[in-house]
């Protein structure tokens, strides 16, 4: 079973060496090229230049005509667990605004308890001499802020949380 | 001709101006802040020096230090390259104040051009047709709606002293003025030391179109045709042509004369560039800038001329090689920027280390690369990771080479602007010629995240084979299963990677 | 235009190839010995598939593989390259025979040409001039010591079926004349399947000038200037130029005339290459080679000609895009032949493993390679690397590129031609275009093996610097010197070399 | 104590980083560039890129603008005692002709006991499809063959052992 770009693939690798995608034989080789990342992938005589990089636990970053796309892999009973139990869980989403990249926080337009818009300006990051306006992603009050201008932060760091337009 | 040079740059233009110097017997001598120790302008300049810390404000725009290791390397000349000090009048004034000679116009000139408002001015008096706009900079942000609502909307707000996109806003509503007017100011100042901004009325959907110009001091100026730049993201190019599609041999014959008038006007003497908004048959002055562009290669594709060469004949003394009408233009030329940027993911700036790099090779395509092997990406300094040009019989030609480079181009370890250009390369609109600089807006199809369904199935069959081979090396020390007989093929029997096998 | 082609080669120009193919949106299909499976040729085409185990024989000259992969894999035209079987009638009839388009000229243009003894007696007739020589394959180490004594010495052995220096003996004395050739038999064997040898008067110190020509069978022929190699070793081209740098107006076009000629007079479609030897003024027809040459990419630099788009257009069916007076002579260019020779150590063969490539960028400069990082250099097959191409407005210019050029290349793992051809490029002959076969063997002082004294000295101080930096790492998880009070700065006194510290 | 290209460098590191090659000082400083064997070297500003492969023991191979050269690096106690152990030894000369390269024995030329000539041919080696003559290194007596038609052979392998011209 492989994740990719949001769908589920279900691979097979056959004793013969062939590769079974979502029930498409597939004559299969695999070679290294270009250290340390380079793969070159035949896929019945189809050639596929790729960079392949083992981010732990089935997880792979594959680069493949300049595109990057992450891809987890997972036996069948691993994956039937995850499924059952995000089943369970529900769907939780997260009510805050990270940094999409490293930089400087050079303006916070919004303090704790404001309320705002989808498309409201909340913060302006600096990355590369560039000025980079982070926008609400919709109706939301602003509960807990955690950048100041001048910090510098990190790709992913929490700036800013989000609840009800309406809570208190 | 001097024998030797500071490059007060970094990147892939210091790479470019080291290559033309050295092509010149000129002694090159680079600089680099610490992050820079290892860069690729370090590794082959003939001289490195050490100038500050990665903040550009203490080391490529720190002039002191600068004309301290000029000194101490017996340097005889500076070349800015383009950004930095590129068009800073005081820099230019410094080399010359301690004896060298600086690759570039007079100090006056660039102070002329570099105040754009200025420049405006003088350019309307050399018959050149400008934009209407505010005639000074801005002085406060109450000023900035007042002239807004004067002009009209749309307007656009510019850096007095600089260019790149840097300080740039369009502003379509009146209540958008204020803040637009805030971020521009800081902007500028963070960008070029200089937070003045001045206001435009903005063309909707223009073209840019801009005319290589060189002059000599011994009283020649010409051009050397124009570059399209319309493909722009956020005023920051992403694709140039040489020659303009849509231009006509008269339009290009009265651009390029409005361009030399622009050039004489100012006595220009060395490289540079006066942009033009075009549209609907007509053309616009929009700025002159003192200093080669990022965009040069493309005009010496179709001109066989080399620009940087030229810059030093000239800065040396030497009169212009060529006149005019000696001048060729040959063929079509394009260049894509590839920068560290991830341009499905809102052109977030990317960073890593370059751990592949792969670059295309063949007929009529060229690589002015600021990156090796090896080299960090970080935040301090401009994402171009190096250019991508391709040079063909015709417009066609060139993209199917462009297409082929990029697909050759490989960059592991970053996010690069290479798929999306790819994308632009096939795209009808572009192939056609309907360019402008609202392209990309229009064009939002190109930044989807789709992936064709060959591609699917093998990074699907990739991540499997990847995982199923890491996992077979991890097993491999153990033994397995003792009871299973031994047998040549069994070996190669591999267990479904469902668990089933 | 077809749509796909089965390149039934390797190397730089298996790339060169799909490349061209790719540009024309033709599906390019590659094959591959077992050694090359993750070869550079195979990454960039479109499809590639196995035809068997290293040895030539067994793979890429095994033509019922070769076919079987056409078949299978749908494509309808097949491209030689050049070696392998570029030349061999048999395999464009086999291509014919099973429906495909051979990319080349027809079976029995081929056979007549490569034929070396007959197609000598056929330029005759055609007026074009040949230097004395056998008219028919020897047949015996006797019947080649009476020739040599008929035709005077020096004389010189050649394959009767191939080119590129294999089976070339040049004998000086009569004792040596039977060694000479039962190495030029068994050579010519194993390199062409066939030991036919003839024999010519030998001129000393020619220079070697091609004129490259193209047919398209609907009558027309044109040739597109020449190249000068006279720079070989042991028959092997090193460095290529165009155009000729002593040939006159008058003689380029008389050659160029002589080569069309040549090339009407076999009716011949495609590219095509027609040897000569030049001394004084006067030239003589030598070989026609009936594909493409490695050194093409010279003279698609001063035509801005893509030869591999010519050739395909042609198998297609198309006439030449270009009549003779549209085909320009623009500047000069130069190649250098990089290959896995140790230049300094008597040219032997080099094995190893590419772990760094870092290729030339910027303008004029062309990289046409067939390896990547990674690449196992091995002694399966021809020891060309790639080629370095560089090209200016005239020939001092791209003399001075190609230097930069080659300080640029960087190659680890294997040694290389480049150190060799660096200096080349510096030699006062070379400068003055005086140049003959002999170039090499007169230049005895290129072999040297001395190292300027700034580089032996970075390279000692480098060396101690490693191996301080080395030992370092290695002491470093041990405590040292406990004693030592601790101090900031004790941590950067670094201990002598010698023991002392 | 470096030895480099048959010369011997006397190179010093100074505790603040300058290096002294015979006797000439110099600020220095090495970095890494690609990976694994890129370095960067600034020696009194001039710069140099190399790459360089440990070899062990000291040794490094080091390669400049396209050249290969070897490097040892000694202390100066190990400098000195080779140099007692080699002189007390005396030079001693290898009579033997090797591989220059891999490649396959085409022909031998001579048989044990043959008296050959300086430059006669000895043996024929193929390598990449060319033939390259071996040749006797000057007038000598073949004592022993190791090489036959048809073998491969390796670089620097033993082919042919040569006594005095006129041994028996």
């Amino acid at each position: 079973m492989v994740s990719l770009l949001g769908n589920r693939h279900e691979v097979d690798i056959l004793p013969d060496g062939r590769v079974v995608v979502d029930g498409r034989g597939h004559a299969a080789s695999l070679a290294a090229t270009s250290p340390p990342r380079g793969r070159s992938l035949l896929l019945d005589g189809a050639s596929f230049a790729l960079l392949a990089r083992c981010a732990g636990g089935g997880a792979w970053e594959l680069q493949l005509d300049g595109r990057s796309v992450s891809a987890e892999v997972l036996d069948a009973r691993t994956a039937r667990v995850r499924e059952l139990s995000a089943a369970a869980a529900g769907r939780v989403k997260v009510a805050a605004l990270k940094a999409p990249m490293p930089g400087l926080v050079v303006r916070v337009a919004v303090g704790e308890g404001d309320a705002v818009e989808e498309g409201d300006t909340v913060l302006i990051v600096e990355a590369m001499k560039m000025e980079n306006e982070l926008r609400a992603p919709g109706a939301a009050k602003v509960t807990r802020l955690h950048a100041a201008p001048g910090e510098a932060v990190e790709k992913g760091q929490v700036l800013v949380e989000f609840g009800e337009p309406g809570a208190p | 001709m001097f024998e030797s040079v500071l490059v007060a740059n970094r990147g892939e233009i210091a790479l470019r101006v080291i290559r033309g110097a050295r092509e010149l017997g000129i002694r090159t001598v680079a600089v680099f802040s610490e992050p820079d120790r290892a860069a690729p302008h370090v590794l082959h300049a003939d001289e490195a020096y050490p100038i500050g810390p990665a903040r550009a404000a203490e080391s490529y725009l720190n002039i002191a230090a600068l004309l301290a290791v000029a000194r101490a390397a017996d340097a005889e000349a500076v070349h800015p390259g383009y950004g930095f000090l590129a068009e800073r009048a005081d820099f230019a004034e410094a080399v010359a104040g301690a004896g060298l000679v600086f690759v570039g116009p007079a100090p006056a000139t660039i102070r002329a051009m570099g105040e754009k408002t200025g420049a405006r001015r003088r350019m309307e008096a050399a018959g050149v047709p400008v934009v209407p706009g505010t005639a000074t900079p801005l002085i406060s942000a109450r000023e900035a709606r007042r002239e807004a609502e004067s002009l009209g909307f749309p307007v656009m707000l510019k850096a007095a002293a600089g260019g790149g996109g840097k300080g740039m806003r369009v502003i379509r509503r009146a209540e958008d003025v204020t803040g637009a007017y805030e971020g521009a100011v800081r902007e500028a100042g963070a960008s070029f030391g200089d937070g003045s901004v001045y206001m435009e009325r903005f063309l909707e959907r223009p073209r840019h179109v801009e005319v290589q110009i060189f002059g000599d001091g011994h009283g020649n100026a010409v051009h050397l045709f124009e570059r399209e730049c319309s493909i722009q993201r956020r005023h920051q190019k992403l694709v140039e042509e040489a020659p303009s599609v849509l231009l006509s041999p008269a339009e290009r014959r009265s651009m390029g004369e409005a361009a030399v008038r622009a050039a004489r006007a100012v006595d220009y003497v060395g490289a540079g560039t006066v942009e033009f908004l075009y549209r609907d048959g007509e053309f616009f002055f929009l700025e002159m800038n003192t200093r080669l562009q990022v965009e040069h290669p493309v005009t010496e594709m179709v001109t066989g001329v080399d620009l940087v060469e030229w810059q030093f004949r000239v800065a040396s003394g030497e009169a212009l090689p060529l006149r005019q009408r000696e001048i060729p233009l040959r063929g079509h030329s394009i260049e894509c920027r590839i920068t560290s940027e991830s341009p499905f993911d809102g052109f977030l700036p990317a960073t890593g280390l370059v751990g592949e790099l792969d670059v295309p090779g063949g007929p009529g395509v060229r690589w002015d690369g600021g990156i090796a092997r090896g080299t960090e990406i970080g935040l301090h300094y401009d994402p171009l990771l190096g250019k991508l040009v391709a040079h063909g019989a015709d417009r066609e030609v060139a993209v199917r080479r462009m297409r082929r480079a990029l697909k050759e181009l490989r960059i592991g370890g970053v996010s690069t602007s290479a798929p999306l250009l790819a994308r632009i390369m096939e795209e009808p609109d572009f192939l056609a010629g309907r360019l402008s600089t609202a392209y990309l807006e229009e064009h939002p199809e190109l930044f989807g995240a789709e992936v064709a369904d060959s591609g699917r199935e093998a990074l699907a069959a990739a991540a499997a084979l990847l995982e199923h081979e890491r996992r077979k090396r991890r097993a491999a020390p153990r033994i397995r299963r003792a009871a299973r007989p031994f047998s040549p093929w069994a070996g190669s029997a591999a267990p479904r990677l469902d668990g089933r096998g």
